[in-house]
């Protein structure tokens, strides 16, 4: 099918999501849609799903023009998607999830799974896309759940397949079977549209590259008339930031030191994990989300009892320590969830600013507060750390997440211990605050702490670290130094023991 | 009308067939007094502080109390309202000033007549009895009933239970669950003294086909068939009396009324009215006969009960 | 602009307001009530009687309904669905009446003593509600609910058995001493109870505004997993607080014991709802401390006033309940959303 | 004591107890399924007791009694999805709102219609009748329990295994657990959790509805104030300690109902009436302490 977006502009309350776009979807065609976070990529395509009301604009298919009530219009109308965030049942069979709001029914209402089991057989031939499904969901992986998804599509005979950020947790061998699967649909004569972050895929498969910033269209084109510059031009405005100044420096003595540290997890363990980290150097976890990050961070932050192994804090074993004794033994955490984690969204900006502080005599008097002196230091902050925000009484609800992020950050750091862990710090937030939360954290490595940073954007670990520990399924699987670290050789570590599927997926997020 | 009596009830009316009867009393006293009336319904201690307050000072000439849930709220309030004339029903107090009045009732006696008709009729030679609540007050009625039982058959055994749970006055739920568990145990005739469960047990007498005994009221029509006999409390003509003495001015107006005043009865010895109260006992001339020859005895004081509320 | 803003804020609350009125009428209407006098007996009731009689059995009420729901306040605003106040009320009182009715000593003393027994005893019953949901994995709010029962039981069986007044007649107490009894407001038959009620609540104010074991007992209300991160010790937060709301609980009960009832009934303090009271008086005004003395004397209000009503007009007082549950759905279905979180539970709010 | 648990009538009033407990067991069920957190349990009961009784008085009928139940039962679910999901209102917040509301409009009512206060009694209230099943009566101890029970205990039989396959094979059992799991992804297929959730708690209604006349045209033929006395707390802990999931939910629903009805037993044994009376909320804490720990232990072995 033929589509096309004329105008499209989606508000929530104040915010432009969505500015003004026009865009043309082709049948055997696969369009790739661009941008930073926070630009629009899937607010639109939610629009274009039915999933959010167009302030302004209109869709056409094939000629007509139509309007959507519920996503089941636009699926009815053919319209397929798999969202950013998978949207399945754990607790269910592959076969429930997939029939699920498609039911096909027999009598009373009964669903008739023998009929959908049929279908999906017949579609399993023709595209290669194939899971047992008879599984229960909570124990497929990542890439399987993919497949899911990719089924839930196909099942309900879409003929414009919308993939928002599909990558972004698979590995390369998943991500190639995926990308296999589009093409026998490009084949098919259906319409995809591919939402990305990643140049490298736009390239590899892309027919069309669409780029967004700020929820405008900055550029639509055919890929042979553009470049990966060019885009990521477009992507970012103008010029890329320069890539990051690390004065050379030796490491100081040794500030945490994990031996043998293996953490309880549904499934398989987590660990053993062995390293050092020594003062003045960042070091880096990558690996794909799942692979055991989540759980160490949680062992060595004190928020979870690990099985067994060793941890010591400037010497001082802390595995037995509660979060309160380890902080102030010197441990910042800025955590990967700050909406859950990082933030009492309910509370105001000066109470979330002085919580977790342990120089108590600063901002209490005897068993009293000092409110003022709260709200003083709530100040230091938004000024420091450059948060756009009302002031140190608003509700830290009322900040957008790259501010939200900010605060956490800057309440964190301010507390300059040796010891900083900082898990996917710059997650979901736009690049002027990427940039300015590496500076932050280079500068503290610079000032002589030791900084632990886990993060699941390869770049970013290449970026800032000096040493880079990849993680997957669970383990350490190798050390690349940060000099001659490439996306190449990390991502190879990324993927090692391939063979495999990596464990259960998504348990740290849970937690 | 130039009167105000106010009626305060201990708990909530509803089936509680003692309750209805203070009701018909305050109203009959209205008619004979020509007096306005007007009930507060209590459901918690604390209501029933609040309406005797409240019965004060909507400027009542006399207020009357059912049951003995007043005796501090009167002791607390009384002396405050000296123009106010208090009626206890069913209780009394001690050194009580002068505008505190009672009238009370020797329930123990009619029970005990309940338990002699019981001995007399048991097959199984168990009886039972539900009291709503393990209160002195109520053992009246469980243990003049059971003295009853012993006195014509010592060797019978009487199965005492009480409903207890939430409101144990107006539960027939558990009244019911009683009453069969008993009649389970064998007992074929049980005694049920806890005013609103007692169509509980009713329920379970119609269901299981035993026999039952009540209290305060002809309850023979609620269960026809079922109902061997009734006491009956005369809590209206109590009323009646202790006000019109009230009325004349008289002081710390106190009655104490049995089966000899006429205060307590049975429906055995009324025999005008016993052909057509539906009670079985109509078709037990024997031990109608018996009943009337106890009776006597009591009232000429030839057998002398001690009250259960004090014993123990 | 700005007045179009306000506009904005304020007709929602109109219309709630509108719906609860319009509920009201339609109940006085379905009992065929004359509105006039209902309205005027609800305002004696609530208000006025000679004296200001009525005025002062609303404040005695408001007396243990503010209590309890500061006390109530106390655990919500920690993000502790305690619901087990009523037991912890019973605890106190029975405390409270055994200490005065069996400790010999001067009245004071005894007085003093039989407060402290109350709120200790108070404490330990919310305490074990903790304890069930921390080591336990018992949810505190199935938990402490399910505590009620047994402890109401106990100080039933208490009063039926081995401390009764058997002469009384009554599932009762002895009288607590005399001496002991709170003493009336000049000319009043209201209690100095209120007094105590008031200090609680100016202790509850004081900590949840300026205490830094508020703030922290706050915080961990609003996020359990962020006060976790921050490195709060989550569990004696949620000890503590338990423990203090559990005292002020008690002590609700010792202040119905020497200054209404003189003694322990059984049922006294079960049957009037006094603790589910407040935690709607809580919940009407969203947690918000400074506000809650004021809709805990609403409810009062709301309760005496229908007992008016009924005299006035021959409209049950069972309507006050209706009345409160109503107010509850609407208003409350606008402030407070700051619970189920805390279970987990609910379907997802905005 | 052996004697008790083999004695007749004994086994035959466990199904009267047992009966309120799992049909709003269920039916709390139903909501928890579906992720609506329903802990109003005990005042859709106390309605549904109130209405059969006003159906049955005025009907003569208990079927229109337990009709009426039904009926009023859903009523209060609608009450409880407007608040809930359309006004949004805390679920726990409005659970407290609605059981308050059932405890006030029951006695509220019961004076405005039949003026009494307390309890209502009539002759014209027909109640259902024991329904006998020539074979399986004589079944030893079995056989007074499964036969002469009200038509009510047999339905609540039948919707355990209902139940389960609805919830497993049926399209809309199927929504109601999606939009207790993830309703996003329900949303994302085009079907409004709410609505769903609207369901689940207007068949809630139903169900403890019938439980509520089994109360009070089953058991007896009355309607007493606060009739419910706690049962639907003990069905919400039924339901919390399952997830919801019927077999073991009527497994636990028998348990607690088999102990309120030993609790009346025993006292005929000399035990004071109050620590029978405490014995129902003894086995629930009982049975909950014991399987939540268990619970926990398990869990600890995982993540979160
Ligand atoms: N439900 C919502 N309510 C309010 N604002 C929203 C909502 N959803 C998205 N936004 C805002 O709209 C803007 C676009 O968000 P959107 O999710 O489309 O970005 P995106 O391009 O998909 O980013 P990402 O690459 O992180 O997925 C952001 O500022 C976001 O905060
Ligand atoms: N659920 C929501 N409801 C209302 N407004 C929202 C919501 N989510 C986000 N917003 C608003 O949308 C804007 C962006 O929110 P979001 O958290 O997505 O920002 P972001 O794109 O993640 O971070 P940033 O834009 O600071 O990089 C902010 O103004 C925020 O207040
Ligand atoms: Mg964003
Ligand atoms: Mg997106």
């Amino acid at each position: 099918m033929r589509i096309a977006l004329n105008g499209v502009t989606v508000r929530f309350g104040l915010v432009t999501a969505v500015d003004g776009v026009s865009l043309g979807i082709e049948p055997g065609e696969i369009h790739a849609l661009v941008g930073e976070n926070g630009a629009g990529k899937s607010t639109l395509m939610n629009m274009l799903f039915g999933l959010v009301k167009p302030a302004d604009g209109t869709i056409v298919i094939d000629g007509v023009e139509r309007r959507w009530a519920s996503p089941q219009d636009a699926i009815r109308a053919g319209l397929g998607m798999v969202h950013q965030h998978f949207m399945l049942q754990d607790s269910m069979s592959v076969l429930e999830n997939i029939v699920l709001c498609a039911e096909p029914v027999g009598r009373f209402g009964f669903v008739d799974f023998a009929r959908a089991r049929a279908r999906l057989d017949a579609i399993a031939e023709s595209h290669g896309v194939s899971v047992d499904l008879d599984g229960q969901l909570g124990r497929l992986s990542v890439g399987e759940r993919q497949a899911v998804e990719i089924l839930k599509v196909l099942y309900r005979e879409a003929d414009l397949l919308i993939l928002d950020e599909p990558t972004a947790v698979l590995t390369p061998q998943e991500k190639d079977r995926l990308f296999d699967t589009l093409r026998s649909f490009r084949a098919a004569g259906k319409a995809i549209v591919l939402i990305t972050h990643k140049l490298d895929e736009v390239m590899e498969i892309a027919d069309r590259v669409s780029v967004m910033r700020a929820g405008r269209l900055v550029a639509s084109a055919p890929l042979a008339e553009t470049s990966k510059e060019e885009i990521a031009r477009g992507i970012v405005g103008g010029v890329l930031p320069a890539p990051r100044a690390r004065r050379a420096q030796k490491p100081g003595e040794v500030v945490l030191s994990v031996d043998a540290l293996t953490v309880a997890r549904r499934g398989r363990d987590v660990g053993p994990v062995s390293f050092d980290l020594r003062a003045g150097e960042i070091v880096g976890i990558a690996g794909v989300s799942g692979n055991g990050q989540a759980e160490l961070v949680r062992a060595l932050t004190g928020l979870e009892r690990p099985r067994s192994g060793a941890v010591s804090l400037r010497g001082e074993r802390i595995e037995g320590r509660s979060v309160g004794e380890r902080r102030s033994l010197g441990l910042s955490y800025i955590p990967e969830d700050r909406q859950r984690m990082g933030l009492a969204l309910g509370a105001s900006v000066s109470d979330n600013a002085s919580a977790g502080r342990d120089d108590r005599r600063s901002f209490a008097a005897g068993p009293f507060l000092k409110l003022s002196a709260m709200a003083r230091f709530a100040r230091t902050l938004i000024e420091n750390y450059r948060i756009r925000v009302a002031g140190p009484r608003a509700r830290a609800a009322t900040m957008s997440g790259g501010n939200k992020q900010k605060l956490v950050v800057g309440r964190e750091l301010s507390r300059a211990t040796p010891l900083v862990i900082a898990e996917n710090p710059t997650w979901g937030v736009d690049i002027g605050a990427i940039d300015f939360i590496h500076g932050e954290l280079m500068r503290m490595r610079d000032a002589g702490h030791a900084i632990l940073l886990i993060s699941t954007e390869l770049d970013e670990v290449i970026a800032l670290s000096d040493r880079i520990l990849v993680m997957y399924d669970g383990v350490v699987s190798g050390e690349v130094a940060g000099g001659e670290a490439s996306r190449e050789r990390v991502g190879a570590l990324m993927t090692s023991r391939a063979a495999a599927p990596s464990g259960p997926e998504g348990m740290g997020e849970v937690a | 009308a130039d009167k105000f009596f106010v009626y305060v009830s201990p708990d909530p009316i509803g089936v509680n067939a003692f309750l209805k009867m203070g009701q018909t009393g305050i109203e009959a006293a209205g008619e004979k007094y020509g007096a306005d009336i007007e009930t507060y319904e209590s459901r918690t201690a604390a209501d029933r502080l609040e309406n005797v307050n409240a019965a004060v000072n909507e400027g009542a000439d006399i207020v009357v109390m059912l049951g003995f849930e007043f005796n501090d709220i009167v002791r607390q309030i009384a002396p405050t309202a000296p123009d106010t004339q208090f009626l206890i029903v069913d209780q009394c107090i001690d050194e009580r000033p002068e505008n505190v009045h009672c009238a009370v009732f020797r329930e123990y006696e009619a029970s005990y007549l309940m338990g002699v008709a019981a001995g007399m009729l048991t097959e199984t030679n168990k009886v039972g009895v539900v009291g709503a609540l393990d209160i002195p007050f109520l053992h009246r009625y469980t243990d003049g009933y059971a003295q009853g039982v012993k006195s014509v058959k010592p060797d019978a055994s009487v199965d005492i239970r009480w409903v207890g749970g939430e409101n144990p006055f107006a539960d027939p739920v558990r009244a019911k669950e009683q009453a069969v568990a008993m009649h389970a145990a064998g007992a074929d005739l049980i005694f049920t003294a806890n005013s609103g469960g007692d169509f509980g047990v009713f329920e379970a007498a119609k269901e299981k086909n035993f026999k039952v005994f009540s209290v305060d009221v002809n309850q023979c029509p609620n269960a026809p068939g079922h109902v061997v006999d009734v006491t009956l409390k005369q809590v209206d003509q109590a009323m009646l009396q202790a006000i019109g003495s009230i009325l004349e001015g008289e002081k710390n107006v106190t009655m104490a009324l049995g089966l000899k005043e006429g205060g307590m009865s049975a429906m055995a010895l009324e025999a005008d009215r016993i052909a057509d109260s539906g009670c079985l006992i109509a078709d037990h001339p024997d031990v109608a006969a018996k009943l009337r020859e106890v009776a006597g005895s009591i009232k000429d004081g030839s057998l002398k009960l001690e009250d259960p509320m004090f014993a123990k | 602009m700005a007045a179009h803003g306000t506009m904005r804020a304020v007709l929602p609350w109109v219309i709630t307001l509108l719906w609860i009125a319009a509920i009201i009428l339609a109940l006085l209407l379905f009992v065929g009530a004359p509105l006039g006098e209902a309205l005027s007996g609800f305002w004696q009731g609530a208000f006025g009687g000679r004296r200001h009689a009525y005025l002062m059995a609303t404040l005695s009420r408001t007396a243990l309904i503010t209590g309890m729901a500061i006390s109530v306040m106390l655990s919500f605003r920690a993000g502790l669905f305690n619901i087990g106040g009523e037991g912890q009320l019973v605890a106190g009182g029975l405390a409270a009446a055994l200490t005065a009715i069996l400790l010999p000593g001067p009245p004071l003393l005894v007085l003093v003593a039989a407060i402290l027994a109350a709120m200790l005893a108070g404490a330990l019953w919310a305490l074990l509600a903790g304890v069930l949901q921390l080591y336990m994995g018992v949810p505190l709010l199935v938990g402490s609910l399910l505590l009620n029962y047994p402890v109401r039981y106990l100080a039933s069986y208490a009063v039926a058995h081995p401390f009764r007044d058997v002469p009384s007649g009554m599932v009762q107490s002895h009288l607590v001493p005399q001496e002991t009894w709170l003493a009336y407001f000049p000319g009043t038959r209201l209690d100095i109870g209120i007094l105590f009620t008031l200090a609680a609540t100016a202790f509850a104010l004081v900590y949840s505004y300026w205490t830094v074991h508020g703030y922290h007992t706050r915080l961990n209300g609003l996020s359990a997993d962020f006060a976790r991160t921050v490195g709060l010790p989550v569990r004696r937060l949620t000890l503590q607080t338990l423990a203090i709301s559990g005292a002020i609980a008690g002590l609700v009960g010792a202040i119905a014991v020497f200054g209404i009832h003189h003694r322990y009934i059984d049922g006294m303090l079960v049957q009037p709802l006094y603790a589910w009271t407040g935690i709607i008086a809580v919940l009407l005004v969203g947690m918000v401390p400074w506000a809650v003395p004021l809709s805990g004397f609403f409810f009062a209000a709301v309760q005496t006033g229908a007992a008016g009503m009924e005299r006035a007009a021959g409209v049950p007082k069972e309507i006050a309940l209706v009345i409160q549950a109503v107010i509850i759905l609407f208003v409350a279905s606008r402030v407070s959303g700051a619970l189920s979180s805390k279970e987990g539970r609910g379907d997802g709010h905005a | 004591m052996l004697d008790l648990l083999l004695d007749p009538s004994f086994a035959a009033s466990i199904p009267r107890f047992v009966t309120p407990i799992l049909l709003a067991a269920l039916g709390g069920a139903l909501c928890e399924r579906a992720g609506v957190f329903n802990i109003a349990l005990e005042g859709f009961l106390l309605t549904g007791a109130f209405a059969a009784v006003l159906g049955a008085y005025y009907s003569g009928t208990p079927y229109l009694g337990a009709a009426a139940a039904m009926a009023a039962g859903m009523a209060m679910g609608l009450v409880f999805a407007e608040f809930n999901l359309r006004r949004d209102g805390d679920a726990i917040v409005v659970s407290i709102a609605i059981n308050l509301l059932a405890a006030g409009l029951t006695t509220f009512l019961l004076r405005a219609i039949f003026n009494v206060t307390g309890a209502f009694s009539d002759p014209a209230i027909v109640g259902f009748g024991a329904i006998r099943l020539p074979l399986i009566e004589d079944i030893p101890v079995l056989g007074p329990m499964l036969s002469g029970q009200s038509i009510l205990f047999y339905a609540a039989l039948a919707s355990v295994p209902v139940l389960h396959v609805f919830l497993a094979r049926h399209r809309l059992g199927l929504r109601i657990r999606a939009a207790g799991e993830n309703a996003e992804a329900l949303r994302a297929g085009g079907v409004s959790p709410r609505r769903v959730q609207l369901l689940a708690l207007v068949g809630c209604g139903a169900l403890c509805g019938l439980g509520g006349a089994q109360l009070s045209i089953a058991n007896v033929n009355l309607f007493v104030e606060n009739m419910s006395a706690g049962r639907g707390w003990i069905a919400v802990v039924a339901v919390l300690l399952t997830r919801g999931r019927p077999w073991p939910l009527f497994c636990i629903a028998l348990l607690f109902g088999a102990v309120d009805s030993l609790s009346f037993r025993v006292q005929g044994m000399g035990l004071a009436q109050q620590f029978t009376d405490m014995m129902p909320y003894l086995a629930t804490l009982t049975v909950l302490i014991v399987l939540s720990w268990w619970r926990a232990r398990r869990a600890r072995g995982d993540v979160s």
